[in-house]
C-alpha cells in the first residue's frame, strides 16, 4: 500500500485506447496440474501495459485458451486463438501438450509462439517456439552438473517420467553429459499416474549409482522422496533434482527429514530476487494480478516472455503490427535481451531448435524454504553444442 | 468354496513360477526387497479392492467413485490439519465425509437406478465420482502437499525393506475387513439381507427385506471402508485427488481376482498383483510396462475362473 | 436427406476454424459410440475399450501414414481392419462372459492399452518400429479428396453415415435377428441354430472396426494423436454417454458424441472452470441416467412420436 | 377383517391392464380370480404386492390403506404375494432363501418357520445348501411359495400355484391352503386349473382383459360353468 | 426315433440322470416325473447343453458329439420351460432367425414360416413384436419355431403351464399335428396328465434322475410306481 503502481513497456502514463492487438495464449489447467501461472502474470503485465499506455497507444488483448490436457482441445483452441481470432502471435504458453499438437500448425501459419512453460521435447526442437523456461533436460543437465562438481556424484540415477518426449529425453541427456564425462547415469522411468514408486526406488537403488536426480512433477517427485525417506536413504545419496521442485509449497511438504539435503536447479533468479526486474515482476503482480495467482518460476518466466514480446512490438514499424508476418520476423530477430531474472541473453533466431535459457542457479531446502547455494552457471554437454554455435553466430558470445 | 483350494494352489505356483524367471540370475537379497515392496503396494490394491467387493456382495453395485470418496475425505484431513484441527478428530471427519457421501449416492441415487443392469448401475458411479472429483479439484487447487501418519515414524525391517506402520496398518485392516465382512454376510441376519438384496432388489422386497435401511448399513459400511481406504492412499501413495480417484481402476483388478465376490481371493489377487509388478521392475524389456500387471492379471484370472462354466439359461446372472 | 446433404457442404463454411475442428472429432467419437451402442443395445454386451480400440486404430494408421507411401483410404483400410482383428483376439476368450464380467474385462484391456499408449506414444514418424521422435512431427497425409478442415470434416461426416449404414444393413438381416436372441437368452439362441460364439465375435469385431475407423480418422484430424485421448476412463465415459445418448438409436451415438465433445467445448469458450465444467458433467450424466431410461435419442424421438400423434 | 381391493386401475406403458377391479377376502376365506390369458390378473396381483405402480384405487388390510406402500412395509402390513413366474434369489442357498423370507420375525421364530416350510416341501430339505437358481422349475416354485409362507401372512396372494407342480405337490398344497384358511388366513388364488382353484375357495372373481366379468359364490360357477366359458371366448 | 443310452449327468455330488436308457418311438412321446426327477435335464441333454456320458441317437444317426447350435441346424427344435422367445423381434423374426442358420431359398424359406404361422393361427400377429404377446400367443410361437425349417425331434418343456384347459386342449391339437407336417418326433414334459394321456402313445417315467417306467401311457399311469411317486393317487385315497 502506498507504493506506486507500476508501470509497463514504453507507454507514458495514459490508459491505452485505439484498436486492440490480438495475442494469444494456451494454457493446461486440469486433473493433473495448472500450469496456468504463466499466462497470469503475462496477464499482469500486459494489464500493466494498457494501463500505462500500451504499445504505440494501442492496448493488447490477452485471450487465453486453456487445453486441459487434452490434445484435441489444444488444437480446437489453436484454431480459435488463431484462425478465428487472428492473433499476430502467442505469448506466455505453458502446457503439457499444447506445444507437440501445435507446433507444425505454428509452423505452418508462420506465427511464433514465445512460450513460458515448455515441457516437451517437441517445444524446444521446432522452428516457431521459443521458451523462455529451460524445461526438463536443460535443468536436469544443470542438476547433474552440479552433483558431479559440487557432490561428488559419480554414478547417478535419473528419475524421470516414462514419456519419450519428457523422460528418456532430458535422462537421456542427462546420461551423455555424464559419459563424455567418463562417468556413469542410467535412466529410471515412471509411469505418470503409477500408484507404485517403491519399485522405481529399488531399481535405482541396485542401479549402484551413488546420487539421485528427480526429475519428475513435483507431487510425484515428493512421493518418490517419501519412499525414500521411508527407507531412509537420506545420507547414502546425494540428491538433486530439476525445477519443479522449486516450488514455495514444497519444503514443508517435504518436511524437516529433507533439509538441507535436497538440491534443486532453477532456471530463474530465486524468488525473492532482489534485481530490478525480479521486484518490478512482483509489484506488477501485486498491482495486476489476483492475489492468489501463484508467484512462482513459471510466472516469473510469463512476466518475462509478455515484457520481450512487448520491447519487440515496440521496436516496431506501428502500421505493421497487425501483420503476423512482420511481427514473426521481429520476433525471429530478437537477440540479445537481458533481465536479471535469467543468467544468459535471450534470443530467438531462424533455427530449427530453440533453447536460450541454459544456465540457472542452485538451491537447496533448507528449514521451510528454499537457500541459493550456486550462482548462475552454464549447462554443459554435447546437447549444448548447436545453440551455443548459433550463440557465436548471433554474436552473443 | 472347498473345490476353489487346487485353484488357489495352483495360481500361487504360477505366480511364483513367474516371479521366479525373473528374479532368475538376480542376488537373493535384492528379490526379496522387491517382493516385501510388491507386497507393501499389494495390501493397496487389495485394500481398494475389498471395499468395491464389499459393496458389490451387499448391494450390487460397483462403485467407481468410492477412489473419489476417499480422495476427498483425506484432503478434508489434510486441510483441518493445516487449520490445527487434532489429528484424530481430522481423521474422524475424513471418515465421516466419506461416509456420508456414501449415504448420499445410497439413499438419493442408487434406488432410482435399481432395476437398470449392473454395467449401468456401475458407469452411473462414474457420474458421482467426477461430480465429486470436480469438487475436490476446484477446492484444492494444484499444489503439492502431503499427509503423514504418526505411524509413519515407526518400521519394521523385512528382507531388508523397511516397512512403516502404516502399510501393516493397511494389511491388517485389509485382513481384518476381509474376515469380518465374511463372517458379517454369512453370519448375521442383516448380512443375509445384503446378500439377498444384491442377488434381487425387487425380491427382496417382495419377501420382505426393509430395503432402506439394508441398504444404508451397506453404503455407510462402503463409505467408512473407502474413508480409510483414502486416508491410507494419501499417505502411502500420494496426495493427489485424481490419483487417488483412478485409483478404483487397479483397485478392479484385485477385485476381478475375486470375481467381485470372494475376498479371500481378492487378497490374494492383490498381493499378488503386487508382486508381480515390483518383480517386473528386475526385467530390463518389461520394466516400462510393468503397472500393466494389475490388468493382465485380472484377465488371467477372470479367465480361468470362467472355465467350465455352464451355458447361463437365464438373463440375469 | 437433401437437408442434410446441402447441410453437410454449407455448415462447415460457416462455421469457425475451432468448430470444424470440434465436430470432426465429434464425428469420429459417434462413430466409436455408434459402436458400442449397437452392440450393447443389440447384444447386451458392454465393451469398456472402445476409446481404447479407437487408440489401436489410430496407432496403425500413424504407422503406416509415416511408414509408407499409401493413399489415406488404404492406411484406413487397414486401420480398421487390424482393430477389429484385435477387438476379436480381445474378446474371443472373453466371450463366454456376460455383463459386468466382460466389461470389467474389456476395462482391463483397456488399462492395459492406456498404459502402452503412455509409454511407447504415437508414432509421429521417427525411425523404428515405434516410430517416435522428440522433434517436430512428420507430415500427415489427408485424403486427397479432403486436405483442408473443412472438406475432412465432410469426409468424416460420411464415413460416420457409412458407419451408421453398416450397423442397419446388420441389424435387419441375420446377424441381428442373431443378436436379438443371443440377448433374449444364449440357450435359446443355441437352439435356434445360432452359434453364439461367432456371432458375439463378430458383434465385437463390427464394434471394433468402427472404433479403428473411428481412430484412423481421429489420426486424420491433427495428424498426431496423444496418449491422453485413450485413457481407460475415456472409454467407461464413451460408454456411459452412449446410454444416455440412447444406445438403441443413430442418433443416440451423436448425441453422446455431442456431450463428449461439443459440450466441454462449449464450457470452454464459456470460460467455465475445468474443475466445475467436471462437476456439471457428472451431474448431468446421473440425472440423465436416472430419467431417461432409453436415452436421450429415445425421449426425443417418443416427443416426436407424441406430436405427430397429437397433429393426425 | 379383510383385505379390500377397490377400484384398482394399473396402466402400463399407457395400456390399462386391470381396470376399476374390487373384490375382497376375509381371514379364513378363499377367492379365486379365474380368467384367460392376458385378462390382467398377475397384475393385479404385483400392484397389490406394492411391486407396480397403481393409476388409481384404494387396497386396504384391515382397515390399514396400503396402496402406494413399498413391497417391504405391504408385507409387513400381513399380505404376502407368490409372484408369477417361481422368482428366487438366484445366488442364495435354499436355506438362505428361506430364512431372508423370514426377515420380520423375530430372530427365534425364524428356525422353526424354516423347519414347517422344509415339512410342507422335503424336496426342498434336501436341497438346504443348493442355490436356488440351479433348482428344478417345479422347486423353485416350492421356494417362491415358501417364501410367503415364511411371513406367516394374513393375507396370501399366489398367482398361479399350480404352475410347473406335479400333480402330487399341488394335492399336498391344497390341503396346506385348506389349513391355512382353517387358521385363519384369507387366500386370494389365481388359477388355471379352475377345478383346484373352485374346490378350495368360496368366493370367486372371473376376469377378462383386465375387467371383472363375474363376481360371486364359487359354488355358482361350479354350478353353471358357462359362466367361465363366457369369460374365455 | 430318439434312442438315449446311458445318460448319466451330475451336478456336483448330486446325480440328476443316473444312467438312463430309452427309446422313444411313437410320433408323440412323453416324460413325466415329479419335481427335479431330471425331466429338463433330459431335455438339456439332448439339446447338447450339458455334458453327459453316454449316447443319443435319431433314426441311428448319432448327433451326441454335436455342438447345441449344430444340433438346431440338424433339426432339433424346443421351448423351454421358461418361454424364451427375443421379446425385441417379431413373431416372424423369431422363426426367421432358425431359417437364418439354414440353406435353402429365400421363397422356400418364406413359405416354410407361412404355413407355421398359419397352421399355429399366428398369422395375423406375424408382424406383432413378441414382447406384445399373451402368455397364450407365446406358446403358440413357440410350437411355430417347432414348426420351421425341416425338424427332426421337437421337445416342449411344459407347454401347457399357466394355460387355461380350453387353451391346453387346443396346443395339444397342435402338437399332436407336428409329425404329420413334419415328420418330426416329438417330446413333451408336462404335468397336465390328461394333456399327456391324449397326446402320447408312450410315456417315460423319471424320479430321482433314473427311469421307473417306460410304455404305452395308460400302462404307464397305471402303474402303482409311478402313481406312489408322481400322482400321488394312495395318499389322497
Ligand atoms: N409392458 C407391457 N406393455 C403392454 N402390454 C403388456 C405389458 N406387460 C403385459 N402386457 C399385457 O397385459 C396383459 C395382461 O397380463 P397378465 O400377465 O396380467 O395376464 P394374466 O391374466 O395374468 O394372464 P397369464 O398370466 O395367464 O398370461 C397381457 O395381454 C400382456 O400381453
Ligand atoms: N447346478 C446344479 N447343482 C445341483 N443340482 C442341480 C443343478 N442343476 C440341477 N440340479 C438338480 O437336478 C435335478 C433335475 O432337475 P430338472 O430341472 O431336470 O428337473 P425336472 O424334472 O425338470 O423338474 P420340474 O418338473 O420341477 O421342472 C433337480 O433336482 C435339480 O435340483
Ligand atoms: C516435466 C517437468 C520435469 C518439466 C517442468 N515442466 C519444467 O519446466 O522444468
Ligand atoms: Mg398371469
Ligand atoms: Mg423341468
Amino acid at each position: 500500500a502506498g507504493e506506486p503502481t507500476p508501470s509497463c513497456g514504453p507507454g507514458k502514463g495514459k490508459a491505452a485506447t485505439g484498436k486492440p492487438i490480438k495475442i494469444g495464449a494456451i494454457h493446461g489447467n486440469a486433473a493433473p496440474g495448472d500450469f496456468s501461472s504463466a499466462t497470469d502474470a503475462a496477464a499482469a503485465y500486459f494489464a500493466c501495459v494498457n494501463a500505462s499506455g500500451g504499445v504505440h497507444g494501442r492496448p493488447i488483448q490477452y485471450l487465453v485458451e486453456n487445453d486441459q490436457w487434452n490434445p484435441e482441445l489444444a488444437a480446437q483452441a489453436v484454431s480459435k486463438l488463431v484462425q478465428d481470432q487472428k492473433v499476430v502471435a502467442m505469448v506466455g504458453n505453458a502446457s503439457f501438450v499444447e506445444m507437440s499438437v501445435n507446433a507444425p500448425f505454428y509452423a505452418k501459419q508462420n506465427i511464433m509462439a514465445m512460450a513460458s512453460g515448455c515441457a516437451v521435447s517437441e517445444c524446444f526442437e521446432s522452428s516457431n517456439i521459443v521458451s523462455t523456461n529451460q524445461g526438463p533436460l536443460a535443468s536436469s543437465v544443470g542438476a547433474a552438473m552440479h552433483a558431479v562438481e559440487k557432490l561428488g556424484a559419480k554414478n547417478i540415477s535419473c528419475i524421470g517420467l516414462a514419456i519419450p518426449s519428457v523422460g528418456n529425453w532430458s535422462c537421456g541427456a542427462v546420461e551423455k553429459y555424464m559419459a563424455g564425462k567418463g562417468l556413469k547415469a542410467s535412466s529410471v522411468l515412471l509411469n505418470p499416474g503409477a500408484p507404485d514408486v517403491n519399485a522405481a526406488l529399488l531399481e535405482a537403488m541396485a542401479s549402484g549409482a551413488n546420487s539421485v536426480l528427480v526429475n519428475l512433477p513435483a507431487g510425484l517427485a515428493i512421493a518418490f522422496l517419501r519412499a525414500a525417506q521411508e527407507q531412509d536413504l537420506r545420507d547414502n545419496y546425494s540428491w538433486t533434482s530439476s525445477t519443479p521442485l522449486y516450488d514455495k509449497s514444497v519444503p514443508a511438504a517435504l518436511g524437516k527429514y529433507w533439509s538441507g539435503k535436497v538440491y534443486v536447479n532453477a532456471e530463474l533468479t530465486m524468488l525473492d530476487g532482489k534485481g530490478a526486474d525480479n521486484q518490478h515482476w512482483l509489484k506488477v503482480m501485486d498491482a495486476y494480478a489476483k492475489k492468489d495467482d501463484p508467484r512462482d518460476t513459471f510466472s516469473q518466466s510469463g512476466y518475462l516472455s509478455a515484457k520481450y514480446f512487448t520491447q519487440t512490438l515496440a521496436a516496431m514499424d506501428p502500421a505493421k503490427i497487425d501483420d503476423r508476418a512482420a511481427v514473426t520476423a521481429a520476433i525471429k530477430k530478437i537477440s540479445g535481451l537481458r533481465s536479471d531474472l535469467s543468467c544468459g541473453p535471450y534470443y530467438v533466431g531462424e533455427a530449427k531448435q530453440h533453447m536460450p535459457n541454459h544456465a540457472g542457479i542452485m538451491v537447496v531446502v533448507k528449514d521451510g524454504g528454499f537457500q541459493k547455494v550456486r550462482d548462475c552457471y552454464e549447462y554443459e554437454g554435447p546437447y549444448f553444442t548447436p545453440l551455443v554455435n548459433a550463440e557465436k553466430a548471433l554474436g552473443l558470445r | 468354496m472347498k473345490s476353489k483350494l487346487p485353484f488357489l494352489a495352483a495360481y500361487i505356483v504360477g505366480m511364483a513360477l513367474v516371479c521366479g524367471i525373473l528374479a532368475w540370475g538376480k542376488p537373493l537379497p535384492m528379490v526379496g526387497l522387491f517382493i516385501v515392496s510388491g507386497l507393501a503396494i499389494g495390501s493397496l490394491y487389495a485394500l481398494g479392492g475389498v471395499g468395491l467387493v464389499v459393496l458389490y456382495r451387499t448391494t450390487g453395485v460397483l462403485n467407481f467413485a468410492s477412489g473419489a470418496m476417499g480422495a476427498a475425505g483425506v484432503m478434508t484431513a489434510w486441510q483441518l490439519v493445516q487449520w490445527g484441527w487434532a489429528e484424530p478428530l481430522a481423521w474422524a471427519m475424513a471418515l465421516v465425509l466419506a461416509t456420508a457421501l456414501s449415504l448420499g449416492y445410497g439413499r438419493v441415487i442408487a434406488p432410482r437406478l435399481a432395476w437398470r443392469d449392473p454395467v449401468v448401475k456401475a458407469i452411473a458411479t462414474l457420474g458421482y465420482a467426477l461430480i465429486i472429483l470436480g469438487v475436490t479439484s476446484f477446492l484444492w487447487v494444484d499444489q503439492v502437499r502431503s499427509f503423514t501418519l504418526p505411524t509413519d515414524q515407526m518400521a519394521l525391517r523385512v528382507w531388508g525393506l523397511r516397512v512403516t506402520g502404516t502399510r501393516f496398518i493397511a494389511l491388517l485392516a485389509t485382513l481384518a475387513v476381509v474376515v469380518g465382512i465374511w463372517v458379517y454376510l454369512e453370519r448375521t441376519r442383516t448380512g443375509l439381507q445384503m446378500r439377498a438384496l444384491a442377488n434381487e432388489r425387487e425380491l427382496s422386497a417382495l419377501i420382505g427385506v426393509r430395503i432402506l435401511k439394508v441398504e444404508t448399513i451397506a453404503w455407510g459400511m462402503a463409505g467408512l471402508i473407502a474413508g480409510f481406504t483414502g486416508l491410507m492412499f494419501g499417505d502411502l501413495i500420494r496426495l493427489e485427488p485424481s490419483i487417488i480417484t483412478f485409483m478404483v481402476i487397479p483397485s478392479i483388478a484385485a477385485a476381478i481376482c475375486g470375481r467381485l465376490d470372494n475376498l479371500g481371493m481378492v487378497l490374494v489377487g492383490g498381493l499378488s498383483i503386487g508382486v508381480l509388478e515390483s518383480m517386473l521392475t528386475l526385467s530390463p524389456a518389461l520394466k516400462s510396462v510393468r503397472t500393466v500387471a494389475p490388468f493382465m492379471v485380472a484377465i488371467v484370472m477372470l479367465l480361468l475362473l470362467q472355465r467350465g462354466r455352464r451355458i447361463p439359461f437365464e438373463r440375469d446372472e | 436427406m437433401l437437408c442434410g446433404l446441402v447441410a453437410l457442404v454449407v455448415v462447415p463454411m460457416f462455421l469457425g476454424g475451432q468448430w470444424v475442428q470440434i465436430l470432426t472429432s465429434t464425428a469420429c467419437f459417434a462413430l466409436a459410440a455408434a459402436g458400442v451402442g449397437f452392440m450393447y443395445s443389440r447384444l447386451g454386451m458392454v465393451s469398456l475399450a472402445q476409446v481404447g480400440l479407437m487408440g489401436v486404430g489410430g496407432w496403425v494408421m500413424l504407422r503406416m501414414n509415416h511408414g509408407f507411401n499409401l493413399p489415406f483410404e488404404l492406411n484406413l483400410a487397414v486401420a480398421a481392419t487390424v482393430t477389429m482383428v484385435f477387438g476379436w483376439v480381445m474378446a474371443l476368450p472373453a466371450l463366454r462372459m456376460r455383463g459386468l464380467y466382460l466389461a470389467l474385462i474389456t476395462l482391463m484391456a483397456a488399462s492395459g492399452l492406456e498404459i502402452v499408449f503412455s509409454t511407447f506414444r504415437f508414432p509421429n514418424g521417427g525411425e523404428g518400429f515405434w516410430g517416435v521422435m522428440p522433434s517436430l512431427i512428420a507430415p500427415f497425409r489427408r485424403p486427397w479428396l479432403a486436405t483442408g478442415n473443412e472438406a475432412y470434416l465432410r469426409y468424416t461426416v460420411v464415413m460416420l453415415l457409412v458407419g451408421f449404414l453398416l450397423i442397419e444393413a446388420h441389424r435387419r438381416t441375420a446377424p441381428g435377428r442373431a443378436w436379438a436372441m443371443i440377448r433374449r437368452s444364449e440357450a435359446a439362441a443355441m437352439a435356434s441354430g445360432v452359434n453364439v460364439v461367432y456371432y458375439k465375435a463378430w458383434a465385437f469385431g463390427l464394434s471394433g472396426l468402427l472404433a479403428g475407423m473411428a481412430g484412423g480418422l481421429l489420426a486424420g484430424t491433427l495428424g498426431l494423436l496423444d496418449p491422453a485421448t485413450f485413457r481407460a476412463s475415456e472409454s467407461i465415459m464413451l460408454f456411459a454417454l452412449a446410454v444416455v445418448g440412447g444406445a438403441r438409436h443413430w442418433l443416440g451415438a451423436v448425441l453422446a458424441a455431442v456431450l463428449y465433445r461439443v459440450l466441454p467445448g462449449l464450457f470452454n469458450n464459456w470460460g467455465l472452470d475445468a474443475d466445475l465444467a467436471l462437476v456439471i458433467f457428472g451431474a448431468a450424466l446421473l440425472h440423465a441416467l436416472m430419467t431417461a431410461p432409453d436415452g436421450l435419442a429415445g425421449q426425443l424421438l417418443g416427443l416426436a412420436r407424441r406430436k405427430e400423434g397429437s397433429a393426425t | 377383517m379383510a383385505l379390500i381391493i377397490e377400484d384398482l386401475t394399473v396402466v402400463k406403458q399407457g395400456r390399462e391392464l386391470v381396470r376399476s377391479v374390487s373384490m375382497s377376502v376375509e381371514r379364513g376365506q378363499v377367492t379365486a380370480v379365474l380368467g384367460a390369458n392376458g385378462a390382467g390378473k398377475s397384475e393385479l396381483v404385483l400392484a397389490v404386492a406394492g411391486m407396480l405402480p397403481i393409476a388409481q384405487g384404494h387396497i386396504s388390510v384391515d382397515g390399514r390403506a396400503i396402496q402406494g406402500c413399498p413391497p417391504d412395509v405391504v408385507r409387513l402390513a400381513g399380505v404376502a404375494a407368490v409372484p408369477e413366474g417361481h422368482r428366487v434369489l438366484s445366488k442364495l442357498s435354499v436355506d438362505d432363501n428361506l430364512r431372508v423370507a423370514g426377515s420380520m420375525l423375530a430372530g427365534d421364530q425364524v428356525g422353526p418357520a424354516v423347519a414347517e416350510v422344509y415339512a410342507l416341501f422335503p424336496e426342498l430339505a434336501e436341497r438346504q445348501r443348493q442355490l436356488a437358481g440351479t433348482m428344478s422349475g417345479g422347486q423353485q416354485q416350492m421356494l417362491s411359495i415358501g417364501h410367503a409362507l415364511m411371513a406367516r401372512p394374513k393375507y396370501l396372494l399366489i398367482d398361479e400355484m399350480s404352475l410347473g407342480l406335479a400333480p402330487l405337490i399341488v394335492k399336498r398344497l391344497v390341503r396346506t391352503i385348506e389349513s391355512l384358511v382353517d387358521k385363519g388366513v384369507g387366500v386370494i388364488l389365481v388359477e388355471q386349473f379352475t377345478e383346484v382353484a373352485l374346490s378350495v375357495a368360496t368366493s370367486a372373481v372371473v376376469m377378462r382383459t383386465g375387467d371383472v366379468r363375474y363376481s360371486g359364490p364359487a359354488s355358482e360357477i361350479r354350478t353353471r360353468p358357462e359362466i367361465l366359458e363366457a369369460a374365455y371366448f | 426315433m430318439i434312442e438315449l443310452q446311458n445318460i448319466t449327468v451330475r451336478f456336483g455330488g448330486v446325480t440328476a440322470l443316473d444312467a438312463v436308457s430309452v427309446v422313444f418311438d411313437a410320433p408323440v412321446s412323453g416324460i413325466i416325473g415329479p419335481n427335479g426327477a431330471g425331466k429338463t435335464t433330459t431335455m438339456n441333454v439332448i439339446s447338447g447343453f450339458l455334458p453327459s456320458s453316454g449316447q443319443i441317437a435319431c433314426d441311428g444317426e448319432v448327433i451326441s458329439h454335436q455342438a447345441p447350435h449344430q444340433r438346431a441346424r440338424w433339426g432339433l427344435r424346443r421351448s423351454f420351460q421358461r418361454e424364451q422367445l427375443a421379446d425385441d423381434l417379431s413373431v416372424l423374426d423369431n422363426l426367421r432367425v432358425i431359417l437364418d442358420e439354414l440353406p435353402g431359398s429365400r421363397r422356400d424359406k418364406v413359405a416354410d414360416m407361412d404355413r407355421a404361422l398359419e397352421v399355429t393361427g399366428l398369422a395375423l400377429k406375424a408382424h406383432t413384436l413378441a414382447a406384445r404377446l399373451n402368455t397364450y400367443e407365446r406358446r403358440l410361437a413357440d410350437v411355430a419355431r417347432c414348426l420351421v425349417g425341416r425338424p427332426r425331434i421337437v421337445m416342449f418343456d411344459e407347454p401347457a403351464g399357466g394355460l387355461t384347459p380350453d387353451e391346453t386342449q387346443h396346443l395339444g391339437d397342435l402338437i399332436l399335428q407336428i409329425h404329420g407336417l413334419t415328420g418330426a418326433a416329438t417330446l413333451v414334459i408336462d404335468h397336465d396328465v390328461d394333456l399327456i394321456t391324449r397326446i402320447c402313445e408312450q410315456t417315460l417315467v423319471l424320479d430321482f434322475g433314473r427311469r421307473i417306467a417306460m410304455g404305452p401311457t395308460a400302462m404307464v399311469l397305471a402303474d402303482p410306481l409311478v402313481q406312489a411317486a408322481y400322482l400321488g393317487l394312495e395318499e389322497l385315497g
